[in-house]
């Protein structure tokens, strides 16, 4: 849902909240006005969780995509330490060429590494970034106000209109594809 | 019989040690280390493998100098080796010593500071070997560049010499047939060099004697190096 | 108006301390000359075809490079030994016979011939024919076929990778001591 | 009853104390980050200029000096083989302690202070570890030959050796450097997509490549603070291991006071002591120059007042700690050592660290007064990171002018060269500091915002007091 696809024959609009509760009662309002929950996404300049705005959330992949990450550190961490020592074997100092105390800190490391790249990998994947546009959007997004984006047939357009009005868009615009 | 094929061994009977030096200028021409100056050797730089250390008992009158010819002690577990990121200095199993592999080195300095013998030189600067030392360099023996660390190889150079030598003729190494530098220029022949391994050698009925003793026994680190301990003889 | 040219005039005098640093800085760095000794002697050089002498003379490789036996380094023939045959053989080519007065010359007159560096180890590393020539190690494994080659081309790159591909395809008791560092490194 | 006057009264202390409960607009608070900014005077070109010029001479001049020569230009020598650079390297991991611990500890823990500091303290972070990162390339003797470290299949079929510390940590640096790097960056985009929104030219132009497209979409911020979660659980125990492992670069050895099994926390707690030190430095400084009051305020110098004294105690103990063991085992070099502290050449610098790291700190910062006043708080943290510097050069330079075997023992003085190379990495760090005060949001706007969001003032009997809801 991070882009909305517009439908054919559908109209897009944007309305603007200052603040979160009218944002939020009117999600339910427009979902009992028969929008479904893929024809709409909020645009926020502060985090709200899915549960303030009544959205359900269906993103789940970024956790598996750090522990795989995790996995493979792991891996490259005993591969470099167990099997690396066997292919050209050097003593020193008297140790093991395949010593357990060096492995467990090299692998943590490595582990921790294959964690973090993952984890900032993932969120480029699942948000789709980088992708600069034409997308919906509008600036005063990030002047804290909350947009609701939304497409329609054009024939419930009206009705939806004044019904956001009522529960207190601050304005109902159509939206500009930026190149952000 | 330990795990090495030869147990390179050198035993330094302090009884005869005189502290002449023979064995240090022996050292420096053999194994091209060069010669760095006196304002170097303020700053505590100078390049010794092999190092006379001298240390006085005694009250005046009744005073006794005392010599300990020092050298890297080639230990079995050598703190130096696990430290170095490269593997530049490590054990070889061949010659059951320390060795350190100059084009290896990167400098990090670590092994001389976990040496607790102190035993490591440094190349702070590119070797200088004005004329006419230039022309007794050792060719079986890298000139060290700036930025690597050295040490005392039990001549490693004339052993695997030794060693190609023996094999070519189809026989073992002789005991007594490699000698380091130190101990051929020892006049004393206070140094005595030979194979552990081998229970017949001169190091192997030394190694038995009861004045002997390592260096640091207590850190572990088993030195191949054995001093046997001085008596009266050198009063000086 | 004038804090932009302030900002320009600072920018500018940043800038050109910066270089000024930057030259001082290399100006300090003592970059020694190369050691070039000229070298007195007359130097000649000479194209020695292999082939003409392994395959058409039938000479084996150690009559030349004698040292390969009993010492680590191989060795270039003198021009004394290249007189030996080269006294009294005669060639029909013109060419040849061209490069063999030359020769004659050379050795007549006490000139150098400037054999050209084909093969050259890093003076870290020691590498020694006798160990190999003795443990029957073919000139060929590592020079490939010299025995064909007019003039020596370079087959090989002789680093440490190569040297060890065929040290550790050495019988397993021999490997621990074949890919101990001491055995090239000293 | 209360009354609306007290109400009143008691609502307008709160907001004058509490960033958090002094909201104001986005549109005024993005206004000021970019003011702050865009705003550039004489007296920065003229830092900028001599900062470059103090990075030019010591890591250009200075540095390509000892390449060309060799490692006899520092004042290291036998048996100090490590000297200032080691020392150098410690502190400024220790120094990239703070953005960490301000940043991911106090966000793990929710601590409500943090929001307007975490940016600047992350950006120290890296920063100091860019210049840490330096330190052991600038202290190889064949600095050209520094990529033997790295493990790649090679035609010398070598790897490196996983037994050595020194790859231990240089892993550990590369994890936590890429970590933190990433960790400061994840945060930033939603700041920089409103900077990209109001600039043009070629701040736009960059803030727009930075901001990767950001909308504020709730997938976007669904991943993001995930994202962020994962990342400041995942760099906690990083930034521990880090430390640890520069500990261990020493107590893995056999030298005379290094050896030692308490060095690994002994280690961190002084990192942090001395990173946290550090950021109230920088948060003052950048108060004074970037007019930031409104962000910065008495709340968070006296919060991280508190912290450097809470730090101050913890170093003390394991300082106490490590010494008492080595006073009791009465090991003959081990005396020698506390007598090298106590009446050496070393001891000055002992005493002023004892001074400036446990004696100012414990006289001081116990009084909200002296906390809150900025002058005050930045001689006393500028202390701390003085009297820590000293710690470790102790450590380095002078543990090793003593060891074992009396006939090698050695002085050791840093060389104008090693100096030279310190204050070029100093400035560097000031300089990369500097010039991104100037391109990167310094204060995170939407986590300002929502903290903004979720404090109220919630009426208990006669008193209102501030609350706080979590949106998570």
């Amino acid at each position: 849902m991070n882009t909305l696809s517009v439908k054919e024959n559908f109209v897009v609009r944007m309305a603007l909240f200052d603040n979160v509760d009218s944002a939020a009662e009117s999600i339910a309002k427009l979902k009992e006005a028969g929008i479904d929950d893929h024809d709409m996404t909020v645009l926020s300049g502060v985090p709200y969780p899915e549960h303030v705005l009544g959205r359900p959330m269906t993103w789940e992949r970024l956790p598996l995509i750090a522990m795989s990450g995790a996995g493979v550190g792991f891996l490259i961490g005993l591969f470099l330490n167990v099997v690396t020592p066997l292919l050209y074997p050097i003593r020193v100092g008297g140790q093991p060429f395949v010593a357990i105390p060096p492995t467990i800190v090299l692998t943590y490391e490595l582990t921790m590494m294959g964690l973090i790249v993952s984890t900032f990998l993932g969120v480029l994947w699942e948000s789709t970034f980088p992708s600069f546009g034409p997308k919906y959007y509008d600036i005063h997004i990030s002047e804290g106000e909350i947009g609701v984006l939304f497409q329609v047939t054009p024939s419930k357009l009206k009705h939806l209109t004044d019904l956001l009005q009522v529960y207190g868009a601050k304005s109902i615009i159509e939206p500009e594809e930026w190149r952000l | 019989m330990s795990k090495y094929e030869h147990h390179w061994t050198m035993i330094v009977d302090l009884d005869k040690c005189t502290g002449c030096q023979a064995c240090v200028i022996a050292c420096q021409a053999e194994n091209n280390i060069p010669v760095v100056g006196e304002d170097e050797i303020r700053k505590g730089r100078g390049m010794q493998w092999l190092r006379i250390e001298r240390y006085w008992e005694g009250e005046y009158p009744n005073i006794r100098a005392r010599f300990i010819p020092l050298m890297c002690q080639q230990c079995e577990n050598a703190p130096c080796e696990p430290v170095c990121p490269v593997f530049a200095t490590y054990h070889s199993e061949v010659d059951g010593i320390n060795v350190q592999v100059y084009n290896r080195c990167i400098g990090t300095r670590y092994c001389a500071n976990n040496c607790p013998y102190i035993a490591r030189m440094f190349n702070w600067f590119d070797p200088q070997f004005p004329e006419p030392l230039n022309e007794q360099l050792n060719p079986d023996v890298t000139v060290r560049q700036r930025g690597i660390m050295e040490k005392c190889t039990f001549c490693i150079q004339r052993i695997r010499r030794a060693r190609e030598t023996a094999e070519a003729e189809g026989r073992s190494i002789r005991d007594g047939e490699v000698q380091p530098a130190c101990g051929q220029a020892c006049p004393t022949n206070a140094i005595i060099f030979g194979d552990l391994n081998d229970p017949n050698s001169q190091v192997s009925r030394l190694a038995a004697n009861r004045r002997g003793f390592r260096l640091l026994e207590e850190l572990g680190t088993e030195p191949a190096v054995i001093y046997l301990k001085g008596g009266e003889s050198n009063v000086i | 108006m004038s804090e932009t040219r302030d900002r320009r005039l600072l920018l500018w005098s940043g800038a050109v301390l910066t270089i000024v640093v930057i030259i001082t800085g290399l100006a300090l760095v003592q970059i020694e000359p190369e050691d070039e000794t000229k070298i007195n002697q007359t130097a000649v050089t000479l194209p020695f075809s292999h082939e003409v002498h392994t395959q058409k003379a039938e000479i084996d490789c150690l009559f030349c490079h004698s040292s390969a036996l009993r010492a680590p380094q191989a060795t270039l023939p003198s021009l004394n030994k290249c007189m030996i045959c080269h006294s009294s053989i005669t060639v029909e080519d013109d060419n040849a016979r061209q490069n063999i007065e030359q020769l004659k010359q050379a050795y007549e007159n006490g000139w150098r011939v400037q054999w050209p560096d084909v093969y050259r180890q890093p003076d870290f590393v020691y590498f020694s024919h006798r160990a190999h020539v003795n443990n029957g190690v073919s000139c060929q494994k590592c020079h490939g076929d010299v025995q064909n080659m007019t003039l020596v081309e370079k087959v090989v790159d002789m680093d440490m990778g190569f040297c060890l591909d065929c040290h550790q395809e050495q019988p397993e008791a021999d490997i621990p001591r074949l890919i101990d560092c001491a055995t090239c490194h000293k | 009853m209360l009354s609306e006057k007290t109400a009143v009264t008691q609502s307008e202390n709160y907001w004058r104390k509490h960033l958090m409960l002094d909201p104001r607009p986005v549109r005024e608070m993005n206004q000021m980050i970019l003011t702050a900014m865009t705003t550039v005077n004489k007296r920065y070109w003229i830092t900028v200029t001599t900062l470059t010029l103090f990075v030019t001479i010591g890591l250009i001049g200075a540095w390509g000096y000892q390449i060309f020569n060799g490692m006899g230009v520092a004042g290291i020598r036998r048996p100090v083989y490590w000297g200032v650079y080691i020392t150098n390297f410690v502190f400024w991991i220790g120094i990239s302690h703070s953005g960490t611990f301000v940043s991911a500890i106090l966000r793990v823990f929710k601590a409500e202070f943090r929001r307007p500091i975490t940016r600047a303290s992350e950006l120290m972070t890296t920063f100091a570890l860019t210049v840490a990162g330096l330190y052991p390339l600038i202290h190889l003797g064949r600095t050209w030959r520094f990529y033997w470290m790295i493990p790649y299949p090679n035609q010398r079929q070598l790897w490196p050796n996983f037994h050595s510390p020194l790859m231990w940590d240089m892993l550990a640096i590369f994890t936590y450097l890429i970590g933190s790097t990433l960790y400061l960056y994840l945060p930033l985009i939603p700041d920089f997509a409103m900077a990209r929104d109001r600039t043009t030219g070629w701040r736009h132009r960059i803030y727009r490549i930075l901001a990767l497209g950001w909308r504020g979409s709730e997938s976007e911020w669904h991943h993001l603070k995930q994202a962020i979660t994962i990342f400041a659980f995942a760099i906690i125990p990083v930034m521990f291991s880090v430390h640890t492992i520069v500990a261990w670069d020493f107590g893995m050895t056999m030298v005379p006071g290094w050896h030692s099994s308490i060095f690994g926390p002994y280690f961190v707690v002084g990192a942090i002591f001395s990173g946290v030190s550090a950021v109230a430095t920088v948060l003052i400084i950048l108060r004074k120059t970037m007019q930031l009051d409104y962000f910065l305020r008495e709340e968070h110098f006296d919060a991280i007042g508190k912290l450097v004294l809470v730090f101050s105690f913890a170093w003390t103990y394991f300082f106490f700690a490590d010494y008492l063991t080595e006073w009791y085992g009465g090991e003959a070099v081990g005396k020698e050592l506390l007598t090298l502290q106590a009446r050496g050449p070393i001891a000055p610098l002992w005493y002023i660290m004892l001074i400036t790291n446990i004696l100012v700190p414990w006289l001081t910062l116990w009084n909200r007064k002296i906390r809150t006043s900025p002058k005050a708080l930045l001689v006393i943290t500028l202390g701390v990171n003085i009297g820590m510097y000293i710690e470790r050069y102790i450590i380095v330079a002078g543990f090793l002018t003593r060891n074992r075997l009396p006939f090698d023992w050695g002085a050791y003085t840093p060389s104008i060269v090693e100096i030279l190379i310190s204050i070029g990495s100093l400035s560097t760090f000031l300089l990369l500091y500097v010039l991104a005060s100037r391109l990167i949001p310094l204060i995170p706007v939407w986590e300002v915002h929502e903290g903004q969001i979720s404090h109220t003032l919630r009426r208990v009997g006669q008193a209102l007091l501030p609350s706080v809801s979590e949106l998570e």
